[in-house]
């Protein structure tokens, strides 16, 4: 036999063992509860734009409503961006030559549009239609809070397949009338839950939960 | 190696016992089937008295499984090569012993099966007036001209024929009343074979007797596999003569496998209470019989919840029906009764060591067990009875008790008769010794 | 007792199971408390001999199989009952049956766990070092040696009759044992170690807190990036397929989509041949559902700059206003709707207008499909009617004086929006003191304000435009007669 | 009355069966020869060469993945209706090859089946290294190996939990807690052996590293009190666990309502099947590594002889249900279930229906005949038949039922492309790499179990 002995020392490490019984798993369950949470993941994305739109300023302070710019958001699967033709509505005439605005010129003369940064993208698998939800009387700070409020957008929710379900499955306290759907600030005093269940009612509502209803 | 001379004190003889046990017995079984049967044709109810048939249906087959429960106890252990067991080996060849006994109850059995009123295998009826299914469409075509409203039922009516009629070649009073009878007399055969040979080893020099049991057993344990799921199929199953499980056979073996056990346990703390064999069998062997009864609850709590719970996810019509009539009507007490009172309470009851080794705690663990197996074969049985019509209930009384009690006191009899000729052990068994000196881990 | 701490105890070895199994009945028998046997394999009776009581093992793994079950049955339930319930297969949420099969594994699981982990726990182990391996024959122990230790903390122990007693009751040999001449506790280096370790393990902690919630101009982490990103056409996205890099493709020149053609040519233009609709196009039918359409686009679309009573006054209006007085905006008011001249506008020229835009007013046929631009004229009309000018009768035009039928027409035909009658230059001159003054026109004549000066500014005004005005800027207003020309003239005239 | 002192001296080989450990062994004997395997400065030329092919096949395997994992599951043969092809042929086989070990160390410990001791250690490295081989294919076969993580009820980033209604989501608990348990009970076991080994070492490494995993046993009687309890308590919980993994694998296919598929008696057919496959491949395995090792004294000829008694039984068990299944297709009435059994036997696959009925029911009927039961060659030739035969039997279930489902428009013939073929070789290739290095590393038997049931092991005392 070899003369080598564990020295004694490694009695006290047994201790240390077991108190690391006990807390690693707890450490590693509670770490990645909330390191991979969506809502840590996900939230709180606002990407530098090409240029400094604020939202705060023209939907909030003088009120244009969100679809004089996302017009297609009613009709069509996708809240479309503004063109640049859409900002020049104004714009030609309010400002004309600020520098902040020269990326709006230049496209103008270039014909190239400005490349916003998309803040809501939802993976490609998932299939989400905007028109769809308006009708049901989704409005729109259901999924993008006050966007009025920003200056720069910034992604609220955490968009995950859970957060999807939740309203889907309870769709009753997020439904408004449909004259309210823009109006971020909309407040009521009636019950919420009570008017979305009669909204269900008149409008029909039966939101789908099936795979395919998202992934098709 | 070999085992040492054991001197076996205390009387392993049954000797004046056997008579008095005979006289309860027999008075049992003329009390219980006598009034049974009294109460079962007083209270006709206009359906040829199916509910007494059904009654005796299920006290036979609850007797007869005990039975052969013990029957496949004893080629087990002789296939094994066990030496725990030897020392109650004897108790089960008495019960064992008694198939040709229970065969002669078997043959009231030929009434519901023969007559056209009895409504108790329903296929037999059927299967005498047998139509073939294109001459009832050709019936239904016919009706439907004259009543279209009827067309659903009808349709229903002949889709339910042609699986049934399928089967006749199986499913026909002769055959079916040919394979009982073959059952019986295979079992008979087994049972006679390996009885005469224990008894044969007592007195032998040698143990060519052992020898010789331990060679037909791996025969017997095939032949007893397959009677036993064929008997499990015609009896029980057939009752419900669209339903079908494979894995039928296997449940109800478990079923009187672990009733056997618990019989075992009853005989040997009865015996015990009498001053025999208390030298022989000792906690370790109540140790042991109570593992098999923990085991087999399980067994069977895993065979009953594969059957469940397949049909159950499966929910394919011709099958589900037998659970969802178990379910959702006032069956559902009785099928909750079962998984609560036939698994989950006796699993955590005989979990402990303390209660396999507590013999007066473990025989009461025994009979609660027996109760629940004629539950189980109730609950088998007798849903059946009136199937799907109106105001159909759980009929349940003193009828089904008596009837029950009676075929029990049958057994009784019949081991107290057979108890009388030979010891209750097998004496000059060679793993005896081994036998009376383990002990549990 | 011994007062030397560094030492055990004391070995014996015996010749076989028998022997040990006879020597500990003696060693229980003589009140020793800490001792035990040593055996390359469990020697059955010796429990006895020992007098071990039975472990309360099966107890722990009985409480942690129940838990077990417990945490299959929350598990399941939690998950798939209450945080994530979706539908599948047709099961029920919770559907116990098909919860079974995990239920039963956690639960084997956890027992086994429990079973395995609680029985090294209770007896101390692991424990790499033992005073009893620093006897070389002590390694017997594993292989074919019996031994038997009593250690030196029992009370019963001294050195002498302890050694003693193990010879009497058949030890073969009885071997005195020290612990290892060295430090009991952790070195001061592993110690740091375990501190550094416990103190790293607060950094991804720390870095969580400060992620949650937090802006970022990042995108998000998406840990599985799997297929997030694909290959495929999406709207307004780019593509290196065509050479502007563009997803969204123009119509090709010179085709009409199927949804574009209209068999009434008036819908999409306005125009019947030349003229101007001055009705609705036929296809459409006015009613409340479709004024209130027009209401909700005109408030989209519209009101921001001609405010919501149509007036002209939309908060960019008041925006640029407060910009321009700054230089920071080059402003003409937006028209008033609801004045006679708007009023009195056909539809079609209407629709030409939101279509095409007039003026500083840009188009917006890209911004609003046809049939709801039609809509907002309807809604335009109902504006109209509420805050729109009511018309004077002839007999009470006739009875007026000129001067104030030339006032109540520039209200009318809003010019009033660019000019004002009190000095103050609005978007165009102030009408205070016009008449008679001296006009430089960008053709770098001087003319004076006459009637016929009037008359050519309100005909063709880039004609007559005048220095440092917004040339372009005014429209022509040829539906004027001479008649009210005068007037207008008039009523300037007491401007003085 | 009948006598009542029992025969003495009554000795037969059926009754009394020979001795576990044969030869002039002593206690030490016993050490030597488990150890000296391990001790040995080179293993036998053998030992080679099986490790050599055992880890080129490994490499097949790896090579396998890679390929699989950069190209897509393309690369096999699975596609509409038989999208569960080969690669959960394989599962079913290996896991059930898996169940022999714990039936072996769990089961007959509890039955008091002493013969176990020869071979448990042997039969539960080989459930372990084949529920590795096993756990490998429907991981590869999601596709997605990246997100196999999935499957765990893990917090993420979707906020999503798994289906736990699902029988896969059961199978991934079963397998995962089969593995772990078996883990731990091999484990276990080795712990006293690896002190044997410690105590014997003769370099500092080995001193360190037997010593690290041996966990500083020392033989305490009080320890090996708790130890045999928590022995007897996992085996306890083995032994229904192993009812369960097979019955869930089972259920896999059962709680479908594909004809062949859906019959209640799957589960303990399936945990019948699982036993018959994996007692012949201890067989498979034993034979020749009990040759290489010399260790023939340990795993005697009673050994194997019970090893076929139990293959014998258990492919009895599995023809019981072939027939039952068979029996209740026809009375059943459902011309689903009737097609797909006429299907199994005498449709495009008829020839692997063949081979299963021949090897697994046919084949271990030479067992009857004790003279079979003795010939090694002849063991070992059936052991073969029968590994062969069960992994026939999951291709039949598999692949004769989906290829001709419920709708004959879609009917395809399945057929493994080269890369099904060399990555089913390939796991054999992991499987004798792990097997190989266990022969060599760590001891084949368990030397203090083997120790007591020899009769050197039992105190005589009086009082008792």
């Amino acid at each position: 036999m070899s003369d080598y002995q564990f020295p004694r020392w490694t009695d006290a490490v047994r201790p240390v063992m077991g108190y690391a019984a006990i807390i690693v798993p707890i450490y590693l369950v509670g770490l990645m509860t909330f390191a991979f949470s969506a809502d840590n993941l996900n939230r709180g994305y606002a990407p530098v734009q090409p240029m400094p739109y604020s939202h705060a300023l023209h939907a909030g302070q003088l009120g244009i409503d969100c679809r004089y710019c996302h017009n297609t958001v009613e009709s069509a699967a996708m809240a479309a961006l503004p063109s640049t033709s859409t900002c020049m509505n104004c714009h030609a005439r309010i400002r004309p030559d600020s520098p902040l605005l020269a990326p709006l010129r230049e496209s103008v003369a270039s014909g190239n549009p400005i490349e916003w940064v998309r803040v809501h993208d939802l993976p490609e698998f998932a299939y989400f239609n905007h028109s769809a939800h308006l009708s049901a009387g989704v409005g729109c700070v259901e999924c993008h809070g006050r966007v009025d409020q920003m200056d720069v957008v910034r992604q609220e929710e955490n968009l995950s397949m859970s957060w999807c379900l939740e309203c889907h499955r309870d769709p009753a306290p997020r439904l408004r009338p449909q004259d309210q759907l823009t109006n971020l600030a909309w407040e009521t005093t009636e019950n919420r839950e009570l008017l979305g269940q009669r909204l269900i009612a008149e409008n029909n509502i039966h939101p789908r939960q099936d795979c395919s209803t998202c992934h098709r | 190696m070999s085992s040492h001379p054991i001197s076996l004190e205390g009387d392993n003889q049954a000797g004046d016992l056997s008579p008095k046990v005979a006289r309860f017995g027999l008075g049992l079984a003329v009390v219980g089937l006598g009034v049974g049967a009294a109460l079962g044709f007083l209270s006709n109810d206009h359906d040829g008295y199916s509910h007494f048939w059904f009654a005796y249906l299920i006290a036979f087959c609850f007797v007869l499984t005990i039975v052969l429960g013990t029957l496949f106890f004893n080629i087990i252990q002789h296939l094994v090569n066990a030496h725990w067991s030897v020392s109650v080996r004897r108790l089960s060849e008495l019960t064992m012993a008694n198939i040709p006994l229970l065969a002669i109850f078997a043959l009231p059995l030929l009434v519901p099966l023969f007559s056209d009123d009895v409504e108790l295998w329903k296929w037999a009826a059927m299967s005498a007036e047998h139509q073939g299914v294109a001459e009832m469409a050709h019936d239904v075509a016919q009706d439907a001209a004259a009543a279209p409203h009827d067309l659903a039922t009808e349709l229903e009516h002949v889709e339910h024929q042609h699986f049934v009629s399928h089967k006749f070649p199986f499913l026909n009073r002769n055959f079916f009343a040919l394979r009982v009878l073959a059952y019986f007399l295979l079992w008979w055969g087994m049972a006679r074979f390996f009885f005469r040979k224990s008894v044969a080893q007592d007195t032998a020099e040698g143990i060519a007797p052992t020898l010789s049991m331990k060679r037909v057993s791996a025969v017997a344990v095939i032949l007893f596999a397959f009677t036993i799921s064929f008997f499990a199929f015609d009896m029980l199953m057939s009752l419900d003569e669209t339903w079908f499980s494979t894995i039928f056979g296997v449940y109800i073996f478990a079923g009187s496998y672990l009733s056997a056990v618990c019989w075992l346990v009853v005989m040997a703390k009865f015996l015990h209470s009498t001053g025999r064999l208390t030298k022989v069998v000792s906690d370790e062997h109540f140790h042991d019989l109570g593992k098999w009864m923990f085991a087999f609850t399980f067994f069977w709590g895993y065979i009953a919840f594969s059957q469940f719970m397949l049909i159950w996810y499966a929910n394919i019509p011709e099958e589900t029906h037998f659970f969802a009539a178990r379910l959702t009507s006032s069956w559902s007490g009785w099928t909750w009764c079962l998984l609560i009172f036939h698994f989950i309470i006796p699993f955590g009851g005989l979990l402990s060591r303390h209660v396999k080794r507590n013999t007066n705690v473990l025989m009461y663990w025994a009979i609660y067990m027996l109760i629940m197996h004629w539950v189980d074969m109730y609950w088998l049985a007798m849903p059946n009875y009136q199937r799907g019509e109106v105001g159909a209930g759980n009929p349940f009384g003193a009828m089904e008790v008596l009837l029950a009690v009676g075929m029990l006191g049958v057994l009784i009899f019949g081991i107290g008769r057979k108890s009388a000729a030979q010891a209750l052990l097998p004496l000059r068994d060679p793993l005896l010794g081994k036998c009376l000196k383990f002990k549990n881990l | 007792m011994t007062n030397d701490k560094n030492f055990y105890g004391v070995l014996a070895e015996f010749e076989d199971p028998t022997a040990l199994c006879k020597g500990a009945e003696r060693v229980r028998d003589a009140g020793y408390k800490n001792w035990d046997c040593h055996s390359p394999f469990p020697v059955h009776g010796l429990d006895d001999c020992m007098g071990v009581k039975f472990t309360r093992l099966p107890w722990i793994v009985l409480a942690m199989g129940i838990t077990g079950l417990a945490a299959g049955v929350w598990l399941q339930w939690w998950t798939n009952a209450v945080d994530y319930p979706y539908d599948i297969s047709g099961k029920p949420v919770w559907s116990l049956p098909a919860n079974v099969p995990v239920i039963f594994e956690v639960t084997v699981l956890f027992s086994a766990f429990t079973a395995f982990f609680a029985m090294w726990g209770i007896n101390g182990l692991p424990r790499w070092y033992h005073p009893l391996f620093r006897k070389s024959s002590f390694a017997k122990a594993t292989d074919d040696g019996f031994f038997l230790a009593i250690e030196a903390k029992d009370p019963n122990f001294a050195l002498d009759r302890t050694s003693d007693f193990l010879n009497t009751i058949g030890a073969k040999t009885v071997e005195e044992v020290r612990e290892a001449d060295e430090p009991a506790g952790l070195p001061a280096a592993i110690k740091a170690k375990l501190w550094i370790t416990a103190a790293a393990l607060l950094v991804p902690m720390a870095m969580v807190y400060s992620s949650w919630d937090a802006t970022t101009t990042q995108p998000r982490v998406h840990i599985i990036k799997d297929m997030d990103k694909q290959d495929r056409f999406r709207a307004q996205g780019q593509t290196t397929l065509f050479a502007d890099g563009r997803m969204s493709r123009a119509q090709v020149v010179g085709t009409v989509a199927e949804d574009q053609w209209f068999e009434d040519s008036s819908f999409v233009s306005g125009k019947d041949g030349d003229n101007y609709l001055t009705k609705m196009p036929a296809a459409i039918v006015v009613d409340s559902d479709f004024i209130l359409d027009g209401q909700k686009n005109f408030e989209i679309f519209c009101s921001p700059c001609h405010g919501a009573q149509g007036a002209g006054d939309g908060m960019i209006h008041q925006r640029a206003v407060t910009l321009a007085a700054q230089g920071l905006a080059v402003w003409v008011q937006p028209t008033n709707l609801t004045i006679k001249r708007i009023m009195d506008m056909e539809d079609g020229k209407l629709f030409e207008t939101i279509s095409n835009g007039l003026n500083t007013m840009p188009h917006y046929a890209a911004q609003i499909p046809l049939e709801e631009r039609w809509a907002i004229i309807a809604y335009v009309r109902a504006l109209q009617q509420q805050y729109g000018d009511t018309s004077l009768s002839a007999e009470e035009l006739a009875v007026m004086t000129p001067a104030a039928r030339g006032d109540l027409i520039l209200k009318q035909q809003g010019c009033t929006a660019c000019h004002t009658t009190d000095g103050t230059p609005l978007v165009g001159p102030s009408y205070k003191g016009l008449i008679g003054s001296e006009v430089p026109l960008i053709s770098g004549e001087t003319v004076i304000a006459d009637l016929a000066y009037i008359t050519e500014s309100l005909r063709e005004p880039l004609a007559s435009a005048r220095v440092g005005a917004l040339a372009g800027v005014m429209l022509p207003f040829p539906q004027l007669t001479d008649a009210e020309i005068a007037d207008i003239f008039a009523f300037l005239s007491t401007l003085k | 009355m009948a006598s009542s002192v029992i025969p003495a001296s009554i000795d037969h080989e059926d009754i009394f069966p020979a001795a576990l450990v044969q030869g002039d062994n002593t206690l030490h004997s016993v050490t030597e020869m488990v150890c000296g395997v391990l001790e040995a400065p080179k293993p036998p030329k053998s030992w080679y060469v099986i490790f050599t092919i055992a880890v080129a096949l490994l490499g097949v395997l790896g090579a396998m993945i890679v390929y699989l994992v950069t190209t897509g599951v393309g690369v096999w043969g699975n596609n509409q209706p038989v999208a569960w092809g080969w690669p959960i042929v394989n599962f079913v086989f290996w896991v059930g090859i898996g169940h022999a070990g714990t039936l072996i160390s769990a089961v007959l410990f509890l039955f008091r089946q002493d013969w176990r001791t020869g071979i448990n250690r042997f039969a539960e490295a080989m459930t372990i290294f084949a529920v590795v081989c096993a756990g490998m294919f429907p991981a590869i076969h999601v596709g997605r190996i990246w997100v196999i993580w999935w499957v765990f009820p893990i917090p993420n980033q979707m906020s999503m939990w798994p289906n736990f209604r699902s029988p896969l989501l059961w199978d991934v608990f079963a397998v995962s807690t089969y593995f772990s348990v078996s883990l731990l009970f091999w484990y276990m076991g080795l712990v006293p052996d690896l002190a044997t080994v410690r105590d014997r070492a003769k370099t500092k490494a080995r001193r360190f590293w037997y010593g690290l995993f041996s966990l500083g046993w020392t033989g305490s009687n009080r320890h090996w009190h708790r130890y045999e309890r928590a022995y007897l308590i996992l085996a306890a919980l083995a032994t229904p666990l192993v009812l369960s993994v097979h019955s869930v694998v089972s259920f896999d296919f059962a709680t479908s309502q594909l004809p062949g598929w859906h019959t209640t008696i799957l589960p303990p057919y399936f945990v019948a099947g699982a036993i018959f496959s994996g007692f012949a491949m201890v067989l498979t395995l034993s034979i020749p590594a009990r040759k290489m090792f010399g260790l023939e004294d340990l795993i005697t000829a009673r050994h194997i002889e019970n090893m076929c008694k139990v293959i014998m039984a258990t492919g009895m068990m599995v023809g019981y249900a072939y027939s039952m299944e068979f029996f209740m297709a026809w009375y059943s009435g459902n011309t689903y279930e009737g097609f797909a059994f006429v299907n199994r036997a005498f449709g495009p696959y008829w020839w692997g229906y063949w081979i299963m009925v021949s090897c697994n029911v046919l084949s271990p009927q030479i067992f009857w005949f004790k003279k079979a039961r003795k010939n090694l060659y002849i063991v070992f030739i059936i052991s073969i038949f029968v590994n062969i035969g069960m992994w026939f039997e999951r291709f039949v279930i598999v692949v004769t039922s989906l290829n001709r489902d419920f709708l004959p428009s879609s009917w395809h013939y399945f057929s493994p492309t080269w890369v099904d073929v060399l990555t089913l070789m390939g796991s054999f290739g992991l499987f004798f790499t792990l097997f190989m290095l266990f022969c060599r590393y760590l001891p084949q038997i368990a030397i203090s179990e083997v120790k007591n049931v020899m009769p050197q092991a039992h105190p005589h005392l009086d009082n008792h």
